[in-house]
């Protein structure tokens, strides 16, 4: 179906902002809103135009306050709204991290479904494009560790689209986390008009023997660029991109391994304690025979995330250090 | 700050009340409704029929006043651990609320017509959340509030003031009330804070704070009654601070005498609230001693008939544990699920 | 040097305590803080008699508020300030996860150690006995993802006090988890006076040839138990408290996998995302050779813990459960 | 409430200047040395030699002010990203500062003589941490002072209310000065908050608060001396409102036309505070248009000695990335860094 329809190239801030318009004309209880939202259509123009087109009730400022606009939106969405709350940047959830863990994913579970939060909390995350301190960090971990919530991380326009009217039309709170490197920096055909992706599945969007690469944001395009290149010399990589880390998508990650016999996860957040591990874990828990070499993650090192971009390149894995840990794990 | 009084220390009228005789009688029995409540939840945590109970004794006014202004299925309750008084009042059943302090699911979820949010445990988290259900309310234009309560200490916490930052922002029709009932557990308020009024605090943000005598029903009433109408009204919200005492310990695991002296707490047992208002009613002429033992007999049937009912509820069952954490189980809970329904291996 | 002094049989609050009074009579650089911590001596009792002893100045009371407590500790410790701040319930360092996850561990790191945090934040953590809402949550996954802190869970009174005065001198934040559970459940002998046991060493406290059972803080009584009853049945399985997870001590992790061939890892936190998905990823990464089954994980559900007490048991991992995993991958 | 003043809108003397003539003269060539190192900061970001740069044009006097009543080897300075002329005046060497801004880790410590702070980026986490370290030094009794800064959109952090309750409790010699610049990215002040004066946000605290105009040196300064004084003196915190305005974008990656007004930053121009002061002390004697062109030169010249201080530090190393993260590097640390050796195969 959608794939008869009309398409564009769009980046994907444009496909967001698409995805938000078309969510605000179908369901008068969307809300959108947070700091700069409003006037301004964010630091990243993800909500541009909106207020403008909705008014001021449905597209609004708030104050500089990220566990009040979270604590806000949880009460709004108890009360028959749906909330699109907008973070800055994801290392500015950390305020609002109280919210997160103690309600926001617990609310259905201690009402026992009396009051739900069908909320979409949205925040650009990682590095490459040489931000200042804590604007490129990579939070996932901490929010897939929350119970009841969801996490979904496009990595295409189409993707982002559709996923994030999917977030939209969720009956539980979902973080969207989207790659600031991925903002203007990929463009790719849109499908017009209104379509969900479904939410809990994750994608091969490259397939191969050899070796499964596992990865999500802006790690798809990096782990692409080591397939092609793989490919050159002859080894054919698989690309799995997870897209929702919570629910995961286990059978698809253990099918891809069961298949090549070997896996690399990829992630940009600091490597211990990211998401990878639990990737990693589900692998070895479910899929060892099939294992041909041990499950080697390339990650950000167990350091802040580099605010001189002199070096963050070093930090952020990039195709290179994929390469390497494909070596190595074909070499085993 | 002026404290609003409409009682003496005895309970006797200071000037004209703004309540008429039935409203007065109700206002009562409300009262009495609560420590009944207060007093039976103490003695069922004594026998190990309920889990950890926070009493409130001595603050029955400061909740119900508020509570009285309310209407379930229209307005918002989001009420702290301490608040048992005012979700009594509000509408919640008995059986519920005891179910809610066994620990038992079954008494987490408020019926259908009673837009009270489970008791609130980490502190203060319930401000933002209330000023953005106030929001809502405000957007469906039906004239509906939301009530909050926190503590004295809940005060320090950031999401008091980013919550009441938002409610004021954005003209919320929404009555804070702060129980400065002069302890966090151990902590006394001028550990807690420099200033001397938590009503001054509304200053900070552009709104009405009002202290109240929190042991004086009538006086949290009417100054609930007048904040709710502002609100309903369009005027937005209202810090309410009731200075009240807790008589009893911080809950049934604490024990005050680590940090407090019996005297402080004699003290204070002497402006009981129910005291007071019972002897408003007699100076008045508006109450007996007979019907004093009528509502007794009353609230001990009411209690108990309840408690048959919450005693009724079946176990939790271990599954439990993983339902209602997504509106349809994923497949991790669906693992889990299976597991605890013993289906697996 | 330990082993000569005299011994007592105290608990954990016992030890922790000692361990807190000599700390404080050591160095005048310590202070103690939290709610509660002074009058009262905390709600657990921990710095029982320390404002009496040490006066108001030393050991004090703070506002409710978790954020400003470590925040205030941040400026104590920088300006030259030995700071040791309780939370009173790990559930409730939520609100201070912006000033941990922002600055706590980064302090040294954006400052290039002009400014350093030498800090203590002690929490009772995890489930066992029957406490309200949030009052059994085990967090430890959220701070082993935060760049620059240490991660401290003992397992018994000797060592609580040990790693406690350690964590006290260290130069870097440590944070230390103490298993409610264990408080008054676990008592043992605990020599007399100042002593430090090392951060970063895992502890095998149970030798054992068929399979490792990774651990820390209060599953480490239940993995003991459940190797007592596998030793009846002839089963000899090798318990390992990890004790400090960040820095995580790998070696001693992958050198208990050699020689058994099986690893569970346990923990009581939700499972997904949990450190213990970071445990079994290192060992995926280093001795896949030598896993003669897949590695199992044994945790809390994906679901908030449960606060009523009836159910508690089947939320918390116990020895049954503990060896149901020991089961299936001795039948692998 | 009142705003303190001593400038009309042209610099002249409202009434008698609190300082000496010696003291008038050094303050305004700290706001030009400020103004000088912000020009030339924003033509280094436009060559590509500077990171993200936050300029401060127009809130000189705000942070001079400040800066000049404290020593920088015995008081603290905790600044927001905003307070670069701050951090200038209170004796950051201008090479550091182009090292910070250009994020390279040189440029991050502040020399052991300067008790200084790295610019905090997330906002208001730093206003708990300098309440922490003014506790420290009063309880080291040298009579030190911390100062902190902050925006007002940052005033609506929880952290912000955290951090001035601990101040004030603990009754530690702090200076809070709130620049109020009017807008917090692209949202005014009046979505901000419903209260006109953030000074009034001081009487939730029990501590005193200040409105000053913020583009007038000599009331900020005078206000600041008066607060730093009360504080030596163990007399508490205060709370210092500055009124303001950012001139320039918020950023360098800024676009303000998306916002505001030309006219409403044309308005402020005409206020500026480099002007102002000047106006003040040619009105008094106490300057000459010689005197003015001398310190340009002397301003450039030092500028640029530490332009190509700056421009000599090393490129950061790879491996730069996992030093100084712990104490002595850890097993992970240690691997990294052996890896960015090219050590690792
Ligand atoms: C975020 C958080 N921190 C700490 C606690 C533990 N705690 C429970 S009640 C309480 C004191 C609350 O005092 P106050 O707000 O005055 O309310 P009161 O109990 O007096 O009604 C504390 C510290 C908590 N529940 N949540
Ligand atoms: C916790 C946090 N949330 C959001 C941001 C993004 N941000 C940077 S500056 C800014 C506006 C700050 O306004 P104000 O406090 O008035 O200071 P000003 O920039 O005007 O000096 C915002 C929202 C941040 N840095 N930290
Ligand atoms: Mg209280
Ligand atoms: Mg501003």
């Amino acid at each position: 179906m959608i794939a008869e329809r009309e398409t564009r190239v769009l980046n994907n801030v444009q496909a967001i902002n698409e995805a938000l318009d078309l969510a605000l004309a179908k369901d008068p209880r969307v809300l959108l809103f947070g700091e700069d939202v409003g006037t301004m259509g964010g630091v990243f123009r993800a909500s541009d135009g909106l207020q403008q087109k909705y008014g001021e009730k449905r597209v609004f400022d708030t104050p500089l306050a990220e566990s009040g606009i979270v604590g806000f939106g949880i009460g709004l969405a108890m009360a028959g709204f749906r909330p699109v709350a907008e973070i800055q940047f994801a290392g500015f959830l950390y305020p609002a991290l109280d919210q997160i863990l103690s309600h926001l994913g617990r609310m259905r579970h201690r009402t026992r479904g009396r009051f739900t939060i069908p909320m979409v909390i949205r925040a650009p995350y990682g590095g490459g494009v040489k931000t200042p301190e804590q604007h490129a960090d990579s939070p996932e971990a901490l929010l897939c560790h929350t119970p009841g919530v969801k996490v979904v991380i496009p990595s295409s326009p189409e993707r982002a689209k559709g996923l994030l009217l999917a977030a939209i039309e969720d009956p539980d709170p979902v973080f969207f986390l989207e790659a600031i490197k991925l903002y203007r920096g990929v463009k790719g055909m849109v499908p017009e008009g209104y379509y969900t992706l479904p939410i809990g599945q994750a994608r091969v969007v490259r397939e191969g023997q050899a070796v499964s690469l596992f990865c999500y944001g802006g790690m798809v395009e990096v782990c692409q660029k080591a397939a092609e290149v793989a490919a050159r010399e002859g080894v054919e990589l698989e690309v799995v991109d997870l897209e929702t880390l919570v629910p995961l998508d286990t059978p698809t990650i253990l099918e891809s391994v069961r298949k090549t016999g070997r896996a690399v996860v990829v992630y940009e957040a600091m490597r211990t304690g990211g998401f990878g591990a639990e990737v990693a874990a589900r692998i070895a828990e479910e899929a060892l025979d099939y294992l041909e070499a041990p499950i080697l993650r390339v990650a950000g090192w167990d350091a802040p995330y580099p605010p001189f971009s002199a070096v963050e390149n070093y930090y952020r894995p990039d195709a290179k250090r994929v390469l390497e840990a494909v070596r190595r794990v074909l070499a085993y | 700050m002026e404290t609003v009084q409409y009682l003496d220390d005895t309970g006797r009228p200071l000037r004209e009340l703004p309540f008429n005789p039935e409203e007065l009688r109700q206002g009562y029995r409300a009262l009495r409704r609560a420590r009944h409540f207060d007093e039976r939840a103490l003695v069922l945590q004594r026998q190990g029929r309920l889990g950890v109970y926070p009493p409130f004794r001595g603050q029955e006014a400061a909740q119900v006043g508020v509570a009285l202004c309310l209407q379930a299925n229209r307005d918002w309750l989001l009420p702290s651990y301490r608040e048992s008084a005012a979700a009594l009042t509000f509408g919640m059943p008995i059986h519920k609320l005891i179910l809610s302090w066994r620990a038992d699911p079954a008494g987490w979820g408020a019926p259908p017509d009673v837009n009270m949010v489970q008791f609130y445990i980490p502190i203060a988290t319930q401000i933002p959340q209330a000023a953005g259900v106030a929001h809502a309310l405000h957007l469906q234009g039906q004239g509906a509030v939301a009530a909050v309560f926190i503590g004295d200490g809940g005060t320090s916490e950031g999401d008091f003031h980013e919550g009441l930052n938002f409610a004021s922002v954005f003209n919320v029709p929404l009555l804070v009330t702060v129980q400065n009932n002069g302890w966090a557990i151990s902590v006394p308020t001028h550990k807690q804070m420099r200033v001397q009024r938590i009503a001054l605090k509304a200053q900070g943000y552009g709104i009405p704070g009002v202290v109240v005598d929190g042991n004086d029903l009538v006086a949290v009433w009417s100054v609930a009654r007048e904040a709710v109408a502002r609100a309903r009204a369009g005027q937005g919200p209202t810090l309410i601070e009731a200075l009240t005492y807790r008589v009893a310990p911080h809950t049934s695991s604490d024990d005050p005498s680590r940090y407090r002296t019996e005297e402080e707490a004699e003290q204070w047992k002497q402006r009981d609230p129910i005291l007071r208002m019972k002897n408003c009613l007699l100076h008045l002429g508006l109450w007996s001693e007979e019907e004093e033992a009528e509502l007794g007999e009353a609230l001990e049937a009411e209690f108990q008939a309840e408690l048959a009912l919450a005693d009724q509820a079946p176990e939790p069952n271990p599954w439990e544990i993983v339902e209602q954490v997504y509106h349809k189980m994923q497949p991790d809970q669906e693992a889990a699920w299976q597991y605890l329904r013993g289906e697996k291996a």
